[in-house]
């Protein structure tokens, strides 16, 4: 094991795929020379050179296609958002184009390609830089949605992401970019579609993906000091999700809280609560609390961004109140 | 070749080069045959015929399915593109089997003209199991890999981004194709078109970009539409040169698109093609096309015919007589019509067909919600 | 009362509030000299003139950017997307101008406009001609999202969603245009925000909405010849939802189901589902059960396209689970 | 005035006017007065002196801002215009009160120049009550609707549309306005850009389309990103004339503008003009901007710096001395200093504002998630 950070992981995952795989290829703004807005692509260019690490005009419809296009032609495209908020302009060529393609072909085309870069609020970068995208992606057949919370997750599903032969709609956290954990020194994989428990307990399920993940297991503590033991469950790919992980835990707790950045119509939290109920409604006690970024567009001010975000506090007192001792 | 380069075409602001000649040599054995030179091209009869028969095929495929549209056998949009063969075939003469290709919603001249099976093709319109994408695409979205059509595709536009890719990839890959991205007169406004543009300039990829200018965008003429109507000069701004042709005579347009296809085969950047052509009937099945005289279609129709324009020309160079025209006519229509009865005598796909081509590597157990067929 | 078909009531509902207020114009593909695509403008280039219904060039960004910048001085755009699939181009100016630019601008600037147009599913018209795009724009505050489901709430809703001051998504539904339906023949308008009992029953609550809600009646008519009496509810405004409505009829029949004709995955019906639990979760004698639009791409192929889209014996079946009585 | 309207300029496809001259008549009172004449153009020298301490006021709050930042004061993101003070200044000289404005969110020099209040401009980037929009948006999204100034919009190229719409309220409202439209050279690639370019020069509306050219979009040189690095000639295949002006020379830039203005408004539709200038600090506050030379930033820096030379100028002609605008730096520098205190002072927004400025009518007891606000 080696501690790197998160962007690191994300580095390194793309760094081993392009050297195993030579259809594999970066493109996106700032990517090459400026090593990424964010460093997520540090010295990729050197490595691989100017033909397989290429910046963009800023024009993210037309650089997603070109994606879209050269995966049709068995290439593996890493299209990078600088955000995920400048992808609204791409929608069309992720939903129409990537994720109908092989339904419309009728087989013939296949779209592996990954589509990533930072998605959510980062820190005070106000409405237009603040969007999460999972729920909409999601809703998407065609698509897989993977959102990582940690650097060994990070690269484990990048890499998998890669090797996916759909398209991967690749969430990552902007302030998780720095976060450092531990990382197999082996080369290793993370299959899609996988939940994985970041924390066993037996009083209260709280699912959580993404910077989510960390705050839910700081609210774990938080609880454990009352006595209440949460089971953290990330489930890192939103789509296709791994719901029996879910639903066995929500056998053994009786209760679900589901937390996510977004906004909360229609949200994940929505089809995580809505499916929980639809596969355990007798095991529940309560019903399950969301707790959700604020229904408000992100506003600049400190104090005001913090109200709108979710908090720590948000989930312990939802996690307190679902498993009654609020 | 005297197209100008992106280089100087730009700095120099000068006029595009609408019509350039190649004069390419002609060889000993070719002028022997039997033939049309146009402009200085040779035009052996066979290539001719061939020309011909598919033109007046695609004519009778479409009027074959504008009648079981009629009949309710083809259903939600249908665009048919009569009297604009010559583009279609005109277009796959003048490029590689190798070369990738893809259009809009109005595609099934393209890709019978690409050489996919029509029994599939028809079968496609009509829902069927053998359709050339199993009946889930329907008349918009008709995909052929194995002839690299690549769509097909029913957002105005979105095919040009997606073309890039393809460009790109040649470049990418050094394989030598040619990537020909073909758009529509309405199409050619939106946005990606220029973002596309610019990076297929800036980065010197193998495509001719092509504006099938039939003057139409459903209701909406020309210059309702757009500022600049002289399509060719749409990428001026991105120093691309442009090409202006006439998309009603066959010959004209096999010689100029092979010009244009070898500008971008030689590495030389893409190039925009304006081929002026019009479609007779109506944007689809269900559009009266008001909007128009009859005067202008009747203009277009009987004076621009490319199908009669080529008939005339043959007759006159000896190659065949308005008898072996009506012959090949009965024998095209009857044609048309096994493979329409062919198509109609497949079943519709298996209702387990719903869930296939979704994903290629399905997640076991975690597939949001399969299966519950019916 | 007249007998109008939705088509007219939505014509009508642009003619009089064109007359009663000279800031309105409509703008779109096809909107003016053709008519409209599905000839829900016709008339109105003749009666308002070139400068008041105004054919575009198909660049669906462009023209919604200029509605909104014509709202934020004053003007009252409708803004016609031919259809709701094309609006995919232009999320990005409803999502991050139209909807935040009230709040980006500490309330300086409102953009009261509609943008308008066919969503979800016509006939046969495949992969790319189907998004129901209205668990989306319901997940962003900023932005109503309006869906009527006949022509009486057609004509109200679209008046009061060219009158309110902020912007409308308002989704029609191609297939209703020829459903004809009994109008007031005086003035009127629907207050956006009401959801609307179009049935009263007291065994099963089903919500649905747009073309769906006539399933859902359909429905009805047969589980009343088994015994059970479903209470069909319309929110007709998705955002806000009328929450209320439906909690007092689950409270009286204590079970649900919702219908609509989108993806699964974080759709309304995920909303509605999510929101009964947490309001209602003692009411309940069942879990909420969810029907929708099964999770592909839309297929072209008679057969197939059938199977895709919820059926009223789908309905149907799952009311008797609901109430039990399956 | 010698600039080719639309329709000259694209059916000859002429080489875009790059520099033309009004020659307007000067009155005998402005002969009278001290000023500079710049090529036939008169500058009073009250004039003079606003354009030179507005610039300078620009410079230092920019600076202030800076150390703001640094002091983790200001958050998120941070674009400072210092270098660009020219254009943000002349353009207001050259443009009407009532004349709409638009640009990204490198906005703080415009929205000073134009007049807002700049302790509330501070206090927005301090997040602060009292900010020009409450504290809710930022460096990047400043807003002042009583000036007529629509944003501070932080995805690249979305004010072009927008700029569109209040181009095309204009004309709809015959209201004589003119909009001026900014955006950068790297937002200039966006495909929403040529789709607003179509349709402003199909319906001829009042637009200047004004691109700020620094040269750099982040890391990115102009001519990695444009296959067209003459971006002023982006508009010819949509027939849209082009002017490239000397962004760094305030009086040059005010005169060229003042044309480019006086063209929209005369009717003859939108006009794209390219200010060639530079940005002396990184991209963003947290930007090195190691992608270019310390030579090259010297050359802009030292060589072109717009306040030095309209100081330069207005010394030559007498209209103040070296030392009087030291004093008048250290008043600004003083006046800079009590706006950041004053703005530091104000308290933050009220928490009940998170949820205000949403809906204009929200509808009672339906609104979704409301309250609880912490
Ligand atoms: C993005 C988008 N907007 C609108 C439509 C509806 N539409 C389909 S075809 C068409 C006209 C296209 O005209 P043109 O590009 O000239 O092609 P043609 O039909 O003449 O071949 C329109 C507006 C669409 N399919 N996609
Ligand atoms: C759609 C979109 N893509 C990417 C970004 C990230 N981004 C912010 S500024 C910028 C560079 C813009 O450069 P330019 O247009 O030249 O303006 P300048 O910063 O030089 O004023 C980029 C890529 C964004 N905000 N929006
Ligand atoms: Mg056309
Ligand atoms: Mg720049």
């Amino acid at each position: 094991m080696s501690k790197i950070t998160y962007r690191e992981a994300l580095n390194q995952a793309m760094a081993e795929e392009m050297s195993r795989d030579k259809n594999v290829f970066l493109m996106g703004e700032e990517v090459a020379e400026y090593n990424g807005a964010y460093k997520v692509s540090q010295g990729l260019l050197d490595k691989f050179g100017p033909k397989r690490v290429i910046d963009t005009p800023i024009t993210e419809l037309g650089f997603a296609g070109l994606g879209v296009g050269a995966a049709m032609t068995g290439l593996r495209p890493v299209i990078e958002f600088m955000t995920w908020n400048f992808a609204m302009l791409a929608l069309d060529q992720i939903v129409n184009a990537a994720a109908k393609m092989k339904y419309m072909s009728g087989g013939q085309y296949s779209v592996p390609m990954v589509f990533r870069g930072a998605g959510g609020s980062a820190a005070r970068v106000g409405a237009q830089h603040s969007q999460s995208l999972e729920n909409w992606m999601a809703n998407v057949p065609g698509l897989k949605v993977v959102m990582p919370s940690n650097p060994a997750d990070a690269k484990g599903l990048l890499k998998a992401s890669i090797r996916d032969n759909d398209t991967v709609v690749f969430i990552e956290n902007e302030i998780n970019y720095g976060d450092v954990g531990e990382v197999p020194d082996e080369e290793y994989i993370i299959p899609l579609g996988k939940a994985d428990v970041k924390r066993a307990g037996s009083d209260v399920t709280i699912v959580a993906h993404s910077r989510m993940t960390g705050f839910a297991l700081t609210a774990a503590k938080e609880l454990a000091k009352e006595g209440i033991e949460a089971e953290i469950i990330d489930p890192r790919t939103i789509r296709p999700l791994d719901e029996n992980t879910i639903i066995t835990s929500v056998a053994k707790t009786n209760c679900a809280v589901v937390v996510e950045e977004g906004w909360r119509f229609a949200g994940i939290g929505a089809e995580i609560s809505a499916r929980i109920m639809e596969r355990a409604f007798d095991d529940l006690d309560s019903p399950v609390i969301r707790v959700t970024g604020k229904d408000v567009p992100m506003p600049y001010a400190a104090n005001l961004e913090a109200l709108a975000l979710p908090s720590v506090r948000d989930i312990v007192e939802a996690a307190r109140t679902a498993c009654g001792r609020a | 070749m005297q197209v100008a380069g992106n280089d100087t075409l730009g700095h120099h602001s000068q006029v595009i080069i609408q019509y350039f000649f190649a004069g390419g040599d002609m060889s000993a054995k070719q002028k022997q045959d039997a033939g049309i030179t146009h402009e200085g091209i040779f035009f052996a009869q066979e290539q001719l015929h061939e020309m011909h028969d598919q033109m007046l095929f695609i004519r009778r495929f479409e009027e074959k399915a504008g009648q079981m549209y009629g009949l309710k056998k083809i259903g939600g949009f249908c665009h048919l593109c009569n009297g604009q063969e010559a583009v279609c075939v005109g277009m796959q003469h003048a490029a590689e089997a190798t070369d990738y290709m893809m259009t809009s919603y109005r595609d099934h001249g393209h890709i019978l003209a690409r050489g996919s099976d029509p029994t599939a093709v028809m079968a496609e319109l009509l829902g069927r199991a053998g359709g050339v994408v199993k009946g889930k695409g329907g008349s918009m979205h008709m995909f052929d890999a194995d002839k690299n059509f690549a769509g097909g595709n029913g957002i105005v536009g979105e095919q040009v981004p997606i073309g890039l890719g393809f460009g790109f990839s040649s470049w990418y890959k050094e394989d030598g194709r040619v990537t020909i991205c073909i758009m529509g007169d309405g199409g050619i406004n939106q946005g990606a078109v220029y973002e596309s543009f610019n990076m297929a300039a800036l980065w010197k990829l193998p495509i001719v970009f092509m504006v099938e200018n039939n003057q139409y965008a459903m209701g909406t003429s020309l210059d309702r539409a757009s500022a600049e109507t002289q399509l060719f000069k749409r990428g001026i701004s991105f120093k691309i040169p442009g090409m202006k042709i006439d998309g009603m005579d066959v010959l004209e347009f096999e010689k100029k698109m092979s010009e244009a296809i070898e500008h971008a085969r030689s590495g030389k950047g893409p190039i925009l093609v304006e081929a002026m052509t019009y479609r007779y009937r109506g944007h689809s099945m269900s559009d009266p096309a008001t909007y128009r005289t009859r005067e202008e279609v009747d203009e277009w129709r009987t004076g621009r015919d490319p199908i009669a324009r080529l008939q005339a020309q043959m007759i006159e160079a000896g190659l065949a007589t308005e008898d072996s025209f009506k012959q090949k006519d009965r024998d095209i229509k009857k044609e048309v019509a096994a493979i329409a009865k062919a198509a109609e005598a497949q079943p519709e796909p298996d209702a387990a067909e719903l869930w296939t081509d979704i994903y290629t590597d399905p997640i076991e157990g975690a597939y949001p919600y399969p299966g519950k067929v019916g």
